[in-house]
């Protein structure tokens, strides 16, 4: 395949802080996911008080309580591929691999069917602040959850080819992946309770 | 790797390269940090000529009252386009290629973190620029840069394009800021602490971290605006809140004008020692001043709205901090001024242009405190005083340092010197031409002339017809740089290695440096501005203990 | 390698000059520099040439700050500038020195000094800047109120006690005036220059503003904020006018309405032509007959015999089957035709809303007449 | 590189004890938010942000190690957040 070579001309020095540059890098990145989620809270919340009255009734708690659960699962499911892949696990990392892919793909399966029954009730982005709000919000935070899922599908499918192992390289490289989708758990944790329950 | 590392080459990686040796080599996706650096200046400067021209176009429309040289909408898109090429596609792009080039080799490093991502951040940056210029085709952003909803709301659909484009743009300098943070904290040469950084790469942790934080809530409100014109969300229309656009848009772009003055007091904290033979004055103090603006740049975004329907006693804390972010501002000129009093000045174009710079700039920063100032505020708000003071900002202050760094570096980047006739033509025709646009603009905006309008009451004529002049004027004096820069590339005398005696690390390198940069890795004993007398070098500093940075430094 | 290994030209000191005196003449000249500033700032502030002579009492007091911050800014800038040029001319390398100058890395009293020193003066600047605003947003008791409506691209002033409506704005002299005001579409920006004042006028909340015209008078009123093609012609005007005048005019505009309204003196045209005046359309359209000479729209000189030619082009997309239903469509649905080499999207598309059915009809009358 | 690979194995075990009591805190709280959000005699919201929070920071110092990596992830972590309280305060007025 194509993308073989590049990995190991890579100069292994020391760096500076001792931290790997791509983990750095990761959080760096989420610094920046930090704001961009609170730019969109910010907005989200400015709907809301200017129309407290366009309340969250029509929002189905249950249903997203467990879809709230499932993404905890996830991201206890990414540790837990983690903490195989420190072992030298093969086996139990890809079972717990495959875990967070199914886990994420349910959650957006839930959040799309949460969708289609909204719209269906004439529920939309057109029809109250509130709705503006939430589709747009919980929308940015599907297509997280989606780019994730995807990047998850890559690294298995490498997995399965045998060009992602339990080796030190890859082990950073599912950390970084980890700490995205963890970030993408954090976010929900905190939609969750403005959105729906509050 | 077999290539040997003192000679300028170009590595294959598939369909990727690395390093150049011909002019081809620059329009490929390329992972050397040079060779972007490179592309990042070259795409600025055509952008900075392609706003200019509009800028041309504005003042000509403008030369008398009444004329009707452009349509009032095509006037507005033009205005609206100019300000956002020149700080999205000038500006900040060539600063980011400047650091780009030199800060992996100002750290002692090989390359920048992630070669890749760097490449990708060029090419994406060059994509939001061609999607703004097609969005200008399509009828574009006619409500200024600032974009004010609901109006934004309202014009055509180049409206959108231009929102698509500087989310590009945004993501762009998000992954290039990322890339210069990595670099700077985790690939400096050995012994080189953060106190022994050259200030470019202090000022450059401060820029980055402004872009990190500030950019995504651009991003986060262009998305909004984006929805509103697609979708149909009501975020910004009458029903929901115009006035959150303002916040959120200078919640980044108050910050913005540090991102693009601050990469300049790097620049300027390099060349003034260089050229004034003797040490930085006041390292420290300018090295934190350039992180606390950083900071406290965040906690003055709503000086812009003053005149606002914003909550009254919001604007009172505005104030305080706008008033405060002068003081660090006003440490660095004083630092660079003690550095040139005593000093053995030498005034080559990069040091005339580091001159005007400070003499610039400090008129910007003072019409910064009357627009600080709430009661003057209200007065001046959107009116030509605003335009001047940008102005002096940004072109007296941001242009001017460009061009300190670029006649400091062209002679590393290409291995050639410039002409030095034609920088000083080039230097005085641009101070001239600038304070004769500009300068007439803070009497136009007290007297009562708004901004972005295309055409204006007969008494402001005689200003508006100076301005104009001098733009023409302005304009002409950017022509012997382009023919000085392309005609040195040849004819140049040949530069040497370090044509100014320089200490900082780049200088160590041949010109241009070669593949890797350091053919081994470099060692540092002390921060680069050892110059004067007595003469510190190869004495180890006073044997004070120096306190390891934690984190591991 | 090191810094330390670069190569510096190192040459032997030039003819001595003596250190003390050198470093006593610099003394003196930045102490030079300190007085100049001290003076010129002064005098800056004390004739303050640029922002003088508001007419509002409210703009005095800003005229006054802003003295203030001349001075300082002054000074700084003497500072500033003296200590460059100074440097220049002094500090010039001489052509026959190749040497480094003496090594001064800093000093720790100076630099708490520039840090302190401007902190303090912004400090008091913010303490002052805030009193003057304190000072010039009170309201007054006896404030008499005024209704402001913007819109793309025209003022609308309406006094709510005698149910008035007018395009400008006549206020009496010496009393405080509040306005009270709201956009029907774009933000726009309510600036009268000559009083220093200016508030957004939002179409999503109401906004104040408020001040006392000092001297009788007209003054501009200005849009500031971009609203649009038009933006640069929203322009109105302030008529200061003793109380006694205001009242008559008042009263004469009061019965002046009434008589409107029972149909009596006016024509239909004539009624038109104050709402064509009303909605500052001569701000985009050319019309001789009511002084209009704007550029962005359509002339509308000969509108009365145009408007039949052009339902009859074959380019014509409209609904119109004569003259006057095609000029109503183009007020109140401007996007139906498009005049040729116009923009569309140019013209407001609310003015179905904004214009009552009696005033549009008394417009189209008028537009008519014109032949 | 960063990570040494001193006693990986060993690390892992007890880590991973530790993820599983995380796991249930965080279904727990969850639990007690549905709960707790249709209780109306108790300060709800501020009830249900404390969870929130609670949660929040067991992911952020558990799941993604902050509590024993590097104190550089925090400072550029937390830096934001300094940002976004004014932010947040002035947006809604």
């Amino acid at each position: 395949m194509s993308q073989t070579v590049i990995v190991h001309d890579e100069p292994r020095v020391a760096t500076t802080t001792g931290i790997d540059n791509r983990k750095l890098g990761m959080w760096l990145y989420l610094a920046t996911e930090v704001m961009l989620f609170s730019a969109l809270i910010g907005g989200f919340l400015t709907m809301r008080t200017r129309a407290p009255a366009d309340a969250n009734h029509v929002l189905n708690i249950p249903i997203t309580a467990f879809n709230t659960f499932v993404l905890i699962v996830s991201s206890t499911a990414v540790v837990m591929a983690l903490s195989a892949i420190e072992d030298g696990d093969r086996k139990r990392m890809l079972r717990w691999m495959v875990a967070t892919f199914v886990l994420g793909a349910t959650f957006l399966g839930i959040q799309i069917n949460e969708y289609r029954i909204l719209i269906g009730e004439k529920h939309l982005t057109t029809s109250s602040l509130f709705g503006s709000g939430f589709f747009t919000v919980t929308g940015f935070h599907g297509f997280h959850v989606f780019v994730g899922v995807c990047w998850l599908g890559v690294i298995i499918v490498q997995t399965l080819r045998n060009r992602f192992t339990t080796n030190e390289r890859d082990h950073m490289r599912f950390e970084i992946f980890g700490l995205y989708w963890h970030f993408v758990d954090v976010v929900w944790i905190v939609l969750f309770t403005i959105i729906y329950l509050i | 790797m077999t290539t040997s590392t003192t000679s300028v080459a170009v590595e294959r990686r598939g369909w990727m390269r690395h390093g150049a040796t011909s002019w081809r080599d620059y329009f490929t996706f390329n992972t050397d940090h040079k060779v972007i650096g490179v592309q990042y200046v070259v795409m600025a400067f055509t952008f900075f000529l392609i706003g200019g021209l509009m800028a041309e176009v504005i003042r000509a429309q403008l030369i008398k009252p009444g004329n009707t040289l452009v349509s009032p909408n095509l006037y507005n898109e033009l205005f609206s386009l100019h300000g956002t090429i020149m700080i999205f596609m000038w500006v900040i792009p060539v600063f980011t290629g400047l650091a780009n080039y030199i800060i992996p080799v100002h750290v002692g490093a090989n390359d920048m973190a992630f070669p890749k991502l760097n490449a990708f951040s060029f090419w994406l940056a060059l994509l939001g620029g061609i999607i703004m210029m097609v969005s200008f085709v399509t009828g574009g952003n006619a409500s200024g840069w600032s974009a004010y909803p609901p109006l934004s709301e309202q014009t055509g659909i180049g409206q959108t394009l231009w929102a698509v484009a500087l989310i590009l743009i945004g993501f762009s300098s998000i992954f290039a800021a990322i890339n210069l943070l990595v670099t700077i904290m985790n690939m400096r040469a050995r012994g080189m602490t953060l106190m022994r950084m050259p200030l470019f790469a202090w000022s450059m942790i401060a820029t980055s971290i402004i872009i990190l934080l500030g950019t995504p809530a651009l991003a986060g409100a262009l998305a909004l605006l984006i929805m509103d014109r697609v979708a149909g969300t009501q975020f910004f229309k009458a029903t929901g809140d115009p006035l959150m656009w303002q916040n959120l848009f200078w919640f980044y772009s108050h910050p913005a004008v540090y991102i693009m003055i601050l990469p300049g007091f790097g620049i300027i904290s390099e060349t003034v020692p260089v050229f004034s033979r003797k040490p930085i004055f006041g390292y420290k103090m300018i090295a934190f001043s350039s992180m606390a603006i950083a900071i406290f740049g965040f906690l003055v975004w709503a000086h812009h709205m003053f005149s606002s329907g914003m909550n009254p006693l919001l604007r009172i804390p505005f104030m305080i901090t706008s008033m405060i972010i002068a003081v660090p501002t006003g440490v660095k000129i004083f630092s660079w001024l003690a550095t040139l009093w005593g000093g053995h000045l030498r005034f080559t174009t990069s040091m005339l242009f580091t001159l005007g710079f400070i003499s610039m700039f400090v008129i910007g920063g003072i019409s910064g405190i009357f627009l600080a100032s709430i009661p003057i505020d209200i007065h001046v708000n959107d009116t030509y005083f605003v335009v001047a003071h940008l102005h002096y900002v940004l072109f007296g202050g941001s242009v001017m340092a460009i061009f300190a760094g670029l006649y400091f570096w062209y002679p590393k980047i290409t291995g050639r010197m410039l002409n030095e006739t034609w920088g000083k033509i080039h230097f005085w025709m641009t101070l001239i031409g600038f304070n004769i646009t500009f300068l007439p603009m803070h009497a136009l905006g007290l007297e009562g002339m708004p901004r972005r309008v295309v055409t204006y009451a007969p008494e402001f004529a005689l200003g508006n017809l100076i301005a104009s002049l001098g733009a023409f004027l302005l304009a002409a004096g950017t022509l012997p740089f382009v023919y000085n820069a392309v005609i040195s590339l040849v004819r140049g005398k040949v530069a040497g290695d370090n044509p100014w005696q320089s200490l900082t690390l780049e200088w160590t390198l041949s010109s241009p440096p070669p593949i890797h940069n350091f053919p081994e890795p470099p060692t540092v004993d002390s921060d680069p501005y050892g110059y004067g007398k007595p003469l510190v070098r190869r004495v180890p500093p006073a044997p004070r203990q120096e306190a390891p940075v934690p984190g591991g430094e | 390698m090191t810094y330390a290994s670069q190569p510096t030209p190192a040459s032997q000191p030039r003819a001595p000059e003596d250190p003390r005196a050198r470093a006593r003449s610099n003394r003196v000249a930045a102490l030079g520099i300190g007085v100049l500033a001290v003076v010129l700032g002064f005098l800056a502030g004390r004739f303050n040439p640029l922002l003088t002579g508001s007419t509002s009492s409210e703009g005095v007091k800003v005229d006054a700050l802003f003295s203030v911050l001349l001075g300082i800014g002054t000074a700084i800038f003497v500072v500033v500038q003296g200590g460059l040029l100074y440097s220049i001319i002094r500090f010039r390398q001489k052509s026959d020195d190749d040497d480094d100058a003496p090594a001064v890395r800093g000093n720790v009293g100076l630099e708490i000094l520039w840090t302190a020193i401007p902190a303090a003066i912004l400090t008091g600047l913010a303490v002052y800047s805030y009193a003057t605003l304190a000072n010039i947003e009170t309201p007054a008791p006896d404030a008499i109120t005024v209704q402001v409506t913007g819109r793309q691209f025209a003022w609308d002033f309406y006094y709510p006690d005698r149910d008035v409506h007018s395009p400008e704005l006549h206020v009496p002299l010496g009393l405080q005036v509040h306005l009270v005001m709201h956009s029907d579409d774009m933000i726009h920006a309510f600036w009268v220059p000559d009083f220093r004042v200016k508030k957004d006028v939002m179409p999503d909340r109401v906004t104040e503003v408020r001040f006392t015209a000092d001297k009788a008078g007209t003054y501009p009123i200005v849009c500031s904020r971009l609203c649009g093609v038009g933006h640069a012609f929203m322009r109105s005007n302030v008529v200061v006018q003793p109380e006694n005048i205001f009242a008559t005019w008042l009263y004469a505009q009061q019965t002046g309405a009434t008589v409107q309204a029972g149909g009596q003196p006016a024509t239909p045209a004539a009624a038109g032509k104050a709402v064509f005046e009303q909605n500052n359309c001569g701000a985009c359209h050319t019309l001789k007959d009511a002084n209009a000479a704007g550029k962005v729209g359509p002339d509308l000189n000969s509108i009365g015999t145009s408007a039949a030619k052009i339902i009859q082009d074959p380019g014509y997309k409209g609904k119109a089957t004569d003259a006057a239903s095609y000029i109503r469509e183009s007020i109140v649905e401007p996007n139906a035709y498009v005049v040729p080499n116009y923009p569309p999207n140019v013209m407001p598309q609310n003015f179905g809303q904004t214009i009552s059915a009696k005033d549009l009809d008394n417009l189209v009358q008028y537009l008519l007449s014109q032949k | 590189m960063a990570m040494p690979s001193k006693s990986r194995a060993g690390a892992a075990k007890t880590r991973r004890s530790n993820y599983v009591l995380v796991f249930l805190s965080l279904g727990a709280l969850t639990a007690l938010e549905v709960l707790v959000s249709s209780m109306t005699n108790i300060p709800r919201v501020s009830f249900l942000l404390g969870m929130s929070f609670i949660k929040v920071m067991l992911v952020i110092l558990y799941f993604m190690h902050l509590r024993s990596d590097s104190r550089w992830f925090g400072l550029i972590f937390f830096l934001p957040f300094l940002l976004v309280i004014p932010l947040l305060t002035v947006l809604p007025h």
